[in-house]
């Protein structure tokens, strides 16, 4: 159970959001909302513990996330605006080195699993730098395939996905939150998730 | 006392140019140093004060 | 005073005023201490033997290092401040009291050279003390070019904090190596700290410039402190209000 | 505890040896600056045999400072750090295995190119040995302290020339202590202090600076 209270956020000398809160229980999805600049991908990274609030806090499973620090990174997964891969490496190397540096295990047919359900099966060998731009995107959201942890923090998952792909990282994000696990999500194109509550939270309105 | 006149004083025992150049230099730099301060103090409030200002036109227009 | 009320002055918009009170203070005290540190440095303290009038040049040349260490560890002491407590003053008074360290280091060594020249016939000589204060001016500007080069000012006071903290580790060991070296290279011949015999006269003249410097460091930081709280700061009331009144 | 730093090690190996010019670019900073010495001082073989510590070590040391900055750049460019933050592991330890890998990367192969070079300056065989152990032996104090400073510049424009200006005080001592080790055995005095204190520098460099650098880098992320 993810929770925040009156968040406050400073970036450069302005203030962007203040008096910031909201409850997510297991199962539900918290749309963000909000023009562009009124510190959405801010909020997401107090969230994610990256950035400290200026006043406010952030409560998981009814624990400051300051003091839980390991224990909350090893329920949290965050997928910035960033693809987060190596292009030397493969995706199929990629995958096996962002499981492993988060602490978990991942078989080499899960990873294939992974790729295979994104479209990328069949170039796992190739280095990242050979792909597009959208393939190198799949390449990181393929990460969420396997991926266990309860709380996806997702910054703007949807951008430059065809319809197909929406379509089915709509239907991950649905599973996950049928598994009783929670998101908070940004997203500028309107989108429909198949299962679980959907809250929304509007910045800066 | 052991200078007889100022302009014993000022030799130094022939290192005046040593002595004076380091205690010169110190109280230059000590008097430079707030000069500056007091220099940026006030261009930090007019362009402060500009800035409101400008601002409080925006409110009202 | 308990802990408590010392945190109310580390609120920005409290410790201006308070700084505001206190520099003329400090300026009070410069002056006297500095004419009387003249006045036994010049008037009162013998001629040396060996080194005739020179040697008068060591009553500031031995503050100004001294306060050039001191300034060093009072900013790593602010640095640790600022990333235990997270408060925004600390980080203020590093930044204020960095350019006054450095100064005094380029003193330090200022002062050295015009000292060495007569008695040693060289304007830089790499004796000990002298090198390490010029590494110690170093990391002073290490210190300066960081938190300039940072924008977003918050990022800038731990960065700095950061620096600070390993420097002030470090300028030990590097003090200590620079010994070792000089001492392994050169043999001790030639070194600053072989000063005449210390009179307890002199030693007075040092500790009263000493002392005049550093209230004069600490006039000096907390002007430029207030500056960096009035450039900060601009978004708060507090500070609308102050300027409001001061245009009128 | 030891299995996160081993592994970040693999992968920096890896990722390096995907882009082995890094790699050929140091050496080869190394080498050319070490051969503009003799050119610049004038051939003499007693002066360069005494310029020879100085000079080795200072190529040695500015070669490893080259390769500092894409410690964490270009993780940090494609999204990779924020991940490596975000891991349950402590963020000192990956840094500690990325600070190995770079030494493995820059101050090995320095230190194995380093007797070559020591010939062009008529070195004897035993300041030869000595030189290449205490750079094997200095260089991971190099990279520790270097990560620091990476760390501290991370994202900032004029990076690599600011980075410099804030290690290069910290590299004084490592630098004495290196080619007062060299020089030590060309006088006959034995540089066995020298080491020693190599060694205890490189210890407490690598041992505590891998910290300091992770600290740098979450206030760089923030």
């Amino acid at each position: 159970m993810l929770e925040a209270e009156n968040l406050e956020c400073i970036r450069g000398e302005r203030r962007l959001f203040h008096g910031v809160g909201f409850r997510l229980e297991a199962g539900e999805l918290l749309f963000l909302q909000g023009r562009n600049g009124a510190g959405k991908t801010s909020l997401l990274r107090m969230l994610c513990g990256l950035s400290l609030p200026e006043s406010g806090e952030i409560r998981w499973k009814g624990e400051p996330i300051r003091k839980l620090s390991d224990d909350f990174r090893s329920d949290l997964c965050y997928l910035g605006h960033l693809n987060a891969i190596k292009e030397e490496l493969t995706p199929l190397e990629n995958l096996l080195s962002s499981a492993r540096l988060a602490g978990e295990t991942l078989s080499d047919d899960d990873a294939l699993d992974a790729l295979e359900q994104v479209g990328l099966l069949g170039r796992e060998d190739l280095a990242c730098r050979y792909l597009s731009q959208g393939q190198k995107r799949r390449v990181a959201l393929a990460r969420l395939v396997p991926e266990r942890r309860p709380l996806w923090i997702l910054d703007e998952p949807f951008v430059a996905l065809d319809v197909n792909a929406v379509a089915w990282l709509a239907g991950l994000i649905g599973a996950h939150l049928q598994r009783g696990g929670l998101a908070v999500m940004t997203t500028h194109q309107p989108v429909d998730i198949p299962a679980g509550q959907i809250r929304e939270l509007r910045l800066g309105a | 006392m052991y200078w007889n006149s100022f302009s014993d004083f000022l030799a130094m025992g022939g290192y005046g140019f040593y002595v004076w150049g380091s205690f010169g230099v110190t109280a230059l730099v000590m008097v430079l140093e707030p000069l500056l301060i007091t220099r940026r103090r006030r261009a930090t409030e007019s362009r402060l004060t500009r800035q409101i200002r400008a601002e409080a036109r925006q409110e009202h227009a | 005073m308990s802990m408590i009320n010392w945190f109310k002055f580390s609120a920005p918009s409290t410790f201006y005023p308070l700084a505001g009170r206190l520099i003329p203070v400090f300026w009070a005290l410069f002056a006297i201490l500095a004419l009387a540190g003249l006045w036994v440095g010049f008037f009162v303290a013998p001629t040396d033997f060996q080194q005739g009038e020179g040697y008068r040049i060591i009553f500031i040349h031995v503050g100004a290092s001294w306060m050039s260490m001191f300034t060093y560890l009072v900013m790593a002491f602010w640095a640790g401040m600022g990333l235990a407590f997270n408060t925004r003053l600390s980080g203020m008074m590093a930044s204020a009291l960095a350019p006054t360290g450095a100064l005094f280091a380029f003193i330090s060594l200022w002062t050295g050279a015009l000292w060495g020249k007569p008695m040693w016939g060289a304007w830089w000589v790499w004796d000990a003390r002298l090198t390490s204060e010029l590494i110690l001016l170093f990391l002073y500007i290490g210190f300066i070019a960081l938190t300039h080069a940072i924008d977003d000012t918050r990022r800038a006071d731990k960065a700095g904090a950061i620096l600070a903290l390993v420097g002030v580790v470090n300028v030990p060991i590097i003090y200590f190596s620079v010994k070792w070296w000089n001492t392994l290279h050169q043999g001790a011949s030639v070194s600053l700290t072989k000063a005449p015999a210390m009179a307890s006269i002199m030693l007075w003249g040092m500790l009263l410039c000493a002392l005049a410097m550093w209230m004069y460091s600490l006039a000096v930081a907390l002007m430029r402190v207030r500056v960096i709280i009035l450039e900060r700061e601009r978004h708060t009331d507090w500070v609308k209000e102050l300027l409001a009144k001061r245009s009128q | 505890m030891l299995q996160i730093v081993s592994y970040t090690i693999a992968r920096d190996l890896r990722l390096a040896l995907r882009r082995p010019a890094d790699l050929v670019s140091v050496l080869f900073f190394f080498i050319i600056v070490a051969s503009l010495f003799p050119l610049g001082v004038g051939p003499e073989a007693d002066l360069l045999r005494q310029l020879a510590p100085g000079v080795l070590w200072v190529g040695a040391l500015l070669a490893t400072m080259l390769s500092l900055p894409r410690l964490f750049a270009d993780d940090h460019r494609d999204g990779t750090l924020e991940q490596l933050a975000l891991s349950p592991n402590p963020l000192g330890l990956m840094v500690l295995g990325k600070v190995i890998a770079h030494w493995l990367v820059s101050g090995l192969p320095l230190a194995l190119l380093a007797p070559v070079l020591g010939l062009q300056f008529d070195l004897p065989a035993d300041a030869l040995w000595v030189l290449t152990f205490s750079i094997l032996l200095g260089t991971p104090a190099l990279s520790g302290i270097g990560a620091i400073g990476a760390g501290l510049t991370l994202g900032l424009r004029g990076g690599g020339v600011l980075l410099s200006l804030l290690v290069l005080p910290l590299y004084i001592p490592v630098l004495i202590f290196g080619a007062g080790a060299v020089d030590a055995t060309v006088s006959g005095l034995g540089p066995g202090a020298h080491l020693s204190l190599l060694a205890a520098l490189t210890i407490g460099g690598v041992a505590f600076a891998p910290w300091a650098a992770a600290a740098a880098l979450k206030i760089a992320l923030e």
